[in-house]
């Protein structure tokens, strides 16, 4: 039968192969593989006459083809008279074949919906940059950020502490006891009884209440006031004693 | 002839390709009906995408129409448009935010008390941010204000619930072995503090 | 909180001006929803804009969601313009793109293996095209680059995602199914030639 060559440059040598096992209308189960190879072999001598380049590639599988046509005429080997352990030497490139086919079958469909994508129009975007305001804030926060910053945290609270077990606190200069007998005595310029209690303001803090105690028991003992409380945990009143001799001195 | 279905939504497919305001006598040559139907046709398209209160609308220019959207939507659209800008938060606002995680609820007081130093600002930041929210009142003195982290927080950092924070416990010995390791700077303070 | 029907007003809006797929994800930020919530409302508009034979349509690409023109009324757009389109693909284009569409991730190797030629030209020319684009390595020998499809691949083919691929079973077994059907007309030929 003769079969007309097609002078397309083949996509490959297995789209050529398809194209011819196609042509002669053959069963790819049951390709035969002489008749095929001559015409394969026909078809790469006819494209080199039309200075065609070839790309090795379709040598290599007209080796393949040559090879497997050698082996089917080689009596089969009979192991055990088991026919279906006998390998048929086509079985690979029948399978190299399908899976061609398959692909080609599968680029032909995607072909039909490139062609229906082509008639679907989207629109180009919108100028933007009357809708961009100022960036919003997006706030990026991970987990060991988070940590850190708590450790950082905790670790600045303890060298506050630590640095404030180190030190003592250095008092300002307060009034000394001498001082404040001075002021009290003062007070009695004006009158002649003194409530303990108004002797400490409400602002005042220990010290100072622990002060203006101190420089009353001072006072006492100096003889310089007496004092007299009338029920058990209830005022205190000082009065100024009449010196004995003008001036306030120091005894003993 | 086209029926009045297929020309309506052809039109619609012309508007959406053409961008640009359409001249009605344009359209109108496509199917060739006069002015006056093609008119009515997009009148109608019109009234329907308003009707319905889709986002996008047809507006009609001099004898033209174009689409175009929503006015209403045009916040929606400024915030898609808008680039998002990563903020990171300030170490005070962290300490804070960490404060109010593990003690929550808690008064601006026993933040303030733990940290030494006021933090109204930083309140005031971390509630803009959705972060943090008043979650109720103390019953003590003046009622003050409770603060517990928000459901942003936990999607901010990943927690599926507050059970997810970090235990505690061991922030705590991280601490301490970086005190130890620095144990030897506060001595060389403290001898500068005596020599002064 | 926003309503469903101003959510999917604003949608409709944020998708026209944006043009591009748009990105489920980033139009479930704007309102704070989660992405869920946000694909449903996508759905609901496609599905608006398709049963009542609107001129536009709303597809899905890999999560994202375009406004597009309705494929039947190609020819009254032919006939109001001639848009620019796109220059089809070669058979061997169309080859190549088919096996890594379906076998994706894949070598330039396994390609050449099955199409038994090589394909560095053609591979160049899909990927200028955006229509394929690396992916990774492969653990093999040389670490040869992997190839995939991209969104533009499924944009441009009509595919929501790669499910969309017709199966490539079906494929196969329509080759084999012809195969047997045709295998007495074969068998007629094979006689044929013998007599020839």
């Amino acid at each position: 039968m003769a079969y007309k060559v097609k002078l397309d440059i083949f996509e490959g040598p297995f789209d050529l192969l398809v194209y011819l096992i196609e042509n002669a209308e053959m069963n790819i189960y049951d390709i035969k593989v002489s008749e095929i190879t001559s015409q394969y072999l026909n078809y790469l001598s006819l494209l080199q006459d039309y200075n065609i380049e070839l790309a090795s590639e379709f040598m290599v599988l007209a080796a393949t083809l040559i090879e497997i046509k050698s082996k089917m005429l080689l009596p089969r080997p009979k192991i055990d008279g088991d026919e279906s352990a006998y390998e048929d030497p086509r079985a690979e490139l029948v399978q190299k074949i399908l899976e061609y086919k398959k692909f080609k079958t599968a680029a032909e469909n995607l072909e039909q919906l490139e062609e229906l994508g082509l008639k679907i129009y989207s629109k180009p975007q919108e100028d933007l940059s009357q809708y961009t305001k100022e960036p919003d804030e997006f706030i990026d926060l991970d987990l060991s950020q988070f940590v850190k910053a708590f450790n950082l945290f905790i670790q600045k609270k303890k060298k506050i502490e630590d640095i404030h077990k180190r030190y003592e606190k250095i008092e300002q200069d307060r009034m000394s006891v001498e001082d404040r007998m001075i002021e009290i005595r003062g007070l009695f310029k004006a009158k002649s009884g003194i409530a303990f209690h108004d002797l400490i303001a409400d602002n005042q803090d220990k010290y100072d209440i622990v002060l203006t105690f101190v420089s009353v028991l001072e006072l006492i003992r100096l003889n310089t006031v007496s004092v007299r409380q009338h029920t058990s945990l209830g005022e205190i009143y000082l009065t100024l004693k009449k010196p004995k001799g003008g001036e306030l001195h120091h005894d003993e | 002839m086209t029926s009045k279905k297929t020309i309506k939504s052809a039109f619609e497919s012309m508007l959406f390709v053409w961008g640009d305001p359409l001249d009605v006598k344009v359209a109108a040559e496509v199917f060739n009906i006069d002015f006056k139907e093609a008119y009515g046709y997009f009148l109608e398209l019109a009234q329907e995408y308003s009707d319905e209160g889709r986002g996008i609308e047809i507006r009609e220019i001099d004898k033209k129409f174009q689409f175009c959207t929503r006015l209403e939507n045009n916040d929606y659209i400024e915030k898609l448009c808008s680039p998002t800008k990563e903020k990171r938060l300030s170490q005070p606002a962290l300490e804070v935010l960490a404060i109010i995680a593990y003690k929550q609820p808690v008064t601006k007081g026993e933040i303030e008390s733990i940290r030494g130093i006021k933090c109204d600002r930083v309140l005031e930041g971390l509630a803009k941010k959705e972060l943090i929210a008043e979650v109720g009142r103390s019953s003590g003195i003046g009622r003050p204000i409770l603060y517990g982290t928000t459901p942003e927080f936990l999607k901010n950092f990943g927690f599926k619930d507050l059970g997810d924070l970090p235990e505690i416990e061991d922030i705590g010995e991280t601490v301490q072995k970086e005190e130890e390791n620095e144990s030897i700077d506060y001595q060389q303070i403290a001898l500068d503090f005596r020599e002064a």
